[in-house]
């Protein structure tokens, strides 16, 4: 591995957090932001081809290495970590529309649930995977949602656009105002309303 | 449009599958803790559909109507103040169902769209939401590094912290109070003149006598107050005196200081 | 590498703490403390030899792959493997409290969280966040807390009125107001008595 390559694993390593392409330049003076993702390639195959316990995962807009998946049982086994739990279903159904309507208050989530989610919203905050992001001009002014890096990493995308789209769901999204977007183009406006 | 597709038509995956209507936690006093398989009364709405295998777009609402009502009932949702709106609602629209259609040859509307948009509305969140438990699932066997050495001394970093990080905990203070922590004051009619009328006028007829006597026969928290009140007041001019026997016994209210027997 | 050094580069790379050998043994059934060994040397040699950044050091608590003392000095420089000190829930609600409620005392920081603060808010007043402003008139003379102006400057905020308005968040959080009272009112009498 070149000179780069290796400085990148070492700051990869010991920052344990992504880090995204414009802050790993800062390493290096003399790189560039395409000399870094030059030499990101390059550590990327090293550990695919050299047969590497770990690899280079691109997460919440950053880079960072993680260890296979292949390893996760033997891990947990010996007790050296242990898995993030799970989100129940009604985190994941908060979560979900969070993602797709941000920023959004906290009504227009109970709508579309159709139950109270104050709770939620309270243990989605504490876990950091969604932070205030705004008030709603409306009346009562109320808060706006919005969800965090924390959130990206924890389902493993590298950004929001990752997450699938209206047309890959088999019910396509149906905006709330029918005037508001051309026919069935869920797409536009959740595009639209960010 | 997919509005016309049948809801039976999605993917049944493990995590899709239909819930037994048994096993799920419900804490007494009507409070919903957790309702293991329903996150909410669209759900159980969709889950009912599923097992009759009922076209979303033409949802037969007396039949299920009856059938969400006795489901409530069974899960003992029948407190759930969410659960219960729906039921309402599907009362509401099975009687909508049975007026006459089109008296003057307009268009007719059907009520159940709005429920329809709904329902499919949150078919499709459950179905982004099963898609992020599967991503989480997947990410959760990847570890980040495990441990970090403890870092060289480095000047302390300045803290960062934003307003809508404040307006977070605040949302979140708020959503964790228990009680309202506001009391509000009512202005009850306390009379002390009367009181202190009532006691010196009892003076007036007797040396002593024990304090509830100056009460009426059915007093009221402000008599109590008013005589209390009124007492003290008296006492402070000199114009009474307050003392008590002995110990547990009721309080005498006396025109002359007690002194002790010649 | 071995399929068995990949299992110990993943394990070492996401263990919580240094890992002994005898305890690497037990990730995988079919290997023996000397298969471990011969296969941590693997690891050693190919992380020297192949040019990484990180390097396999067996210290008291035992094995750890740590990035190498060569590239510190960059990685610090970057400031990648620090985080920026962020404030806990329990200290942005202690602080949200205290914000709205100012000048207040402990008892009712505590009546409205519901939970004990008085070590949230002593690392409040270390940050030099919050302060003690006076004493309560109340029983025990209780201390009463605000917020310094570096809580101001944190928020970018000139002073305390630039706050979102209290009761367009919340009524709960409102200041106690004095109720006008009637004269018949038990308050108005026993405050006139006094």
């Amino acid at each position: 591995m070149n000179p780069l390559a290796q400085l990148l694993e070492a700051a990869l390593f010991a920052a344990a957090r992504p880090v995204a392409a414009e802050e790993l330049v800062t390493l290096d003076p003399d790189a560039s932001l395409d000399d870094v993702r030059a030499a990101l390639d390059q550590l990327r195959e090293h550990y695919d081809f050299d047969g590497h316990g770990v690899e280079l995962v691109e997460l919440a807009g950053g880079y960072q290495i993680l260890s296979r998946p292949a390893f996760a049982a033997a891990i947990e086994r010996a007790q050296l970590n242990v898995r993030q739990p799970r989100l129940t279903p009604a985190m994941l159904e908060t979560l979900a529309v969070i993602a797709y309507r941000q920023p959004v208050g906290r009504a227009e989530i109970e709508d579309i649930r159709g139950v109270s989610t104050s709770g939620v919203l309270r243990s989605l905050q504490e876990r950091g995977l969604i932070e205030v992001t705004g008030r709603s001009e409306g009346l009562g002014r109320p808060l706006l949602y919005g969800t965090t890096p924390l959130f990206l990493e924890l389902l493993g995308l590298s950004d929001l656009q990752n997450l699938p789209r209206a047309e890959e769901l088999t019910i396509a999204l149906q905006p709330p105002k029918a005037e508001a977007v051309g026919p069935d183009d869920a797409a536009a406006y959740v595009a639209a309303d960010r | 449009m997919t509005a016309g597709a049948p809801v039976t038509a999605r993917p049944q995956t493990g995590l899709n599958a239909s819930p037994p209507l048994v096993d799920r936690r419900v804490a007494v006093g009507g409070f919903v803790v957790e309702l293991e398989a329903f996150s909410g009364p669209l759900d159980l709405l969709l889950h009912l559909l599923r097992e009759e295998q009922i076209d979303i777009a033409d949802i037969p609402i007396a039949r299920i109507a009856d059938q969400f009502l006795a489901a409530i009932h069974e899960l003992g949702l029948n407190q759930a103040a969410d659960y219960l709106e729906m039921a309402s609602r599907l009362v509401r629209l099975k009687v909508q169902m049975l007026l006459p259609r089109s008296l003057d040859g307009e268009e007719w509307e059907d009520p159940r769209a709005e429920l329809v948009r709904r329902l499919l509305e949150y078919q499709q969140i459950k179905e982004i939401a099963h898609w992020m438990a599967a991503a989480a699932e997947r990410r959760s066997l990847r570890f980040g590094r495990g441990y970090l050495p403890p870092p060289p001394e480095i000047p302390p970093l300045p803290l960062t912290l934003d307003l809508f990080e404040l307006l977070s905990a605040v949302d979140r203070t708020v959503a964790g109070i228990l009680h309202p922590v506001l009391h509000r004051v009512i202005a009850r009619p306390l009379n002390v003149e009367g009181a202190t009328l009532r006691v010196q006028s009892l003076l007036e007829d007797r040396e002593e006598f024990v304090w509830f006597e100056a009460l009426g026969a059915r007093p009221t928290i402000s008599d109590l107050l008013s005589l209390l009140l009124a007492l003290l007041e008296l006492s402070r001019r000199g114009l009474c005196f307050v003392l008590q026997p002995a110990a547990f016994e009721p309080l005498l209210v006396r025109r002359e200081s007690p002194r002790p027997a010649a």
